[in-house]
């Protein structure tokens, strides 16, 4: 019964890495077309480790890895929504 | 009372910002200020690099300032956090907050740096003196601790 | 770690006495500065006299600075108190706490405040903006709980 | 038995007062020959106390006066030990 379902959609977001992130994805930032379907951020980790070794090598220790929608920081179960900017970054070390 | 966020490569000077705050004014009673400095105790180090998020680090920061603004009565706020090298003595950040008594001033400069600590996107990295380029600083647990004082 | 105590009718500036205590090392990663400040937020004081205790104030205020020196590891400590009139808006005091990390500095400049305000030999006067004198300011009990904290 | 008493002995010391105890004694300081046998500042008060309204004006209201032996701070009960220059002053609002 999915034989008439359609591609996946996709929508399109920038995402941006800092420090050790940054360095293991290899760019500062890029834009994709993400499904459209990936409801978290953890679902959106969990396709990003899938598109090669530089997203595995850098989401290795999910743990330890924060996030951010737009600019705001967000836990791995909040909701991706319509977020246009998703930043991944290891624990702030400021001030 | 608008808190005063900046996000520079530039030094800073903390009694300038005092005496801009409190200029032709009477009714700030207490200033506390925080200045975070390079520290180098082990001779290592020719600088920190600091990198940031633009944008969200003034965000975050003006966040946590909302939040001072609305659990002490301020009569000014101010941060600075710089970007880029820092070498070992420099300034790195500065908080100060003005109230007209002690007891708010003390308390929302605090919170402030600890959750500045924990919540602006800033991450440090060494530069040694050898030339080579360290590691990224790891974050401290105890600052995390700091933060959820405040929670309490 | 020697502490700073200057008794003086002249203004001070913190960027420099902060200068001076980092000047040259990179030991210090914190520092915690405490300001206070003549108000006057009816419009109707002229100056605040601040009378003192020649000798004891000095050494009053390094009983409490050695105090939290043996408290704290602090690496440096700076404390000045203005004497004689003083105008709306003017600088009144000024304590300065330096150590490797911000908890320390924050702690012991809250302490030397608190017990700089309840044991330094000041007393203040009101001038008012008429010309009439004031009374002696009077102590607050508010004071005396603060520096109670610390016992605790 | 007492007949053969020498004179009370005294002793000299400078006493200095701040604020509005410097007001009601009417000087800033002063040196007085104090009987030896006084043992603790409140002994001292007392004794002020008896010569004249100045001074009774002064400690109208003993619970509130401080007092410091040789620039310490010292309690009422404190012996006057050999203290040299004695102070008495209102509670301090400095700071």
């Amino acid at each position: 019964m999915n034989a008439t379902a359609p591609l996946a959609a996709t929508r399109t977001v920038k995402l941006v890495y800092f420090a050790w992130m940054r360095e293991r994805v290899g760019v500062p930032s890029e834009t994709l077309d993400i499904p459209a379907d990936l409801a978290t951020i953890a679902d959106l980790v969990r396709w990003l480790k899938t598109r090669g070794e530089n997203y595995e090598a850098a989401f290795a220790n999910e743990a330890v890895v924060r996030a951010a929608l737009d600019q705001v920081h967000a836990k791995p179960h909040a909701a991706l929504g319509s977020a246009r900017e998703i930043a991944f970054f290891p624990p702030m070390t400021g001030g | 009372m608008t808190p005063i966020i900046r996000i520079q490569h530039e030094d800073f000077d903390l009694s300038d910002e005092i005496a801009a705050l409190s200029y032709g004014r009477a009714d700030i009673g207490a200033v506390v200020s925080f200045i975070g400095l390079c520290r180098d105790e082990a001779g290592t180090l020719a600088a920190l690099e600091l990198e940031h998020y633009p944008g969200m680090a003034e965000a975050e920061i003006a966040r946590v300032a909302c939040e001072a603004a609305a659990r002490w009565p301020l009569l000014g706020l101010v941060a600075i956090h710089r970007y880029g090298l820092v070498r070992p003595g420099e300034q790195i950040v500065m908080v100060l907050a003005a109230s007209a008594h002690r007891r708010a001033a003390f308390e929302a400069a605090d919170f402030m740096m600890d959750y500045l600590k924990t919540r602006a996107p800033f991450w440090k990295r060494e530069h040694r003196a050898d030339g080579t380029l360290g590691g990224w600083v790891e974050a401290k647990a105890g600052d995390d601790d700091a933060a959820e004082r405040w929670n309490r």
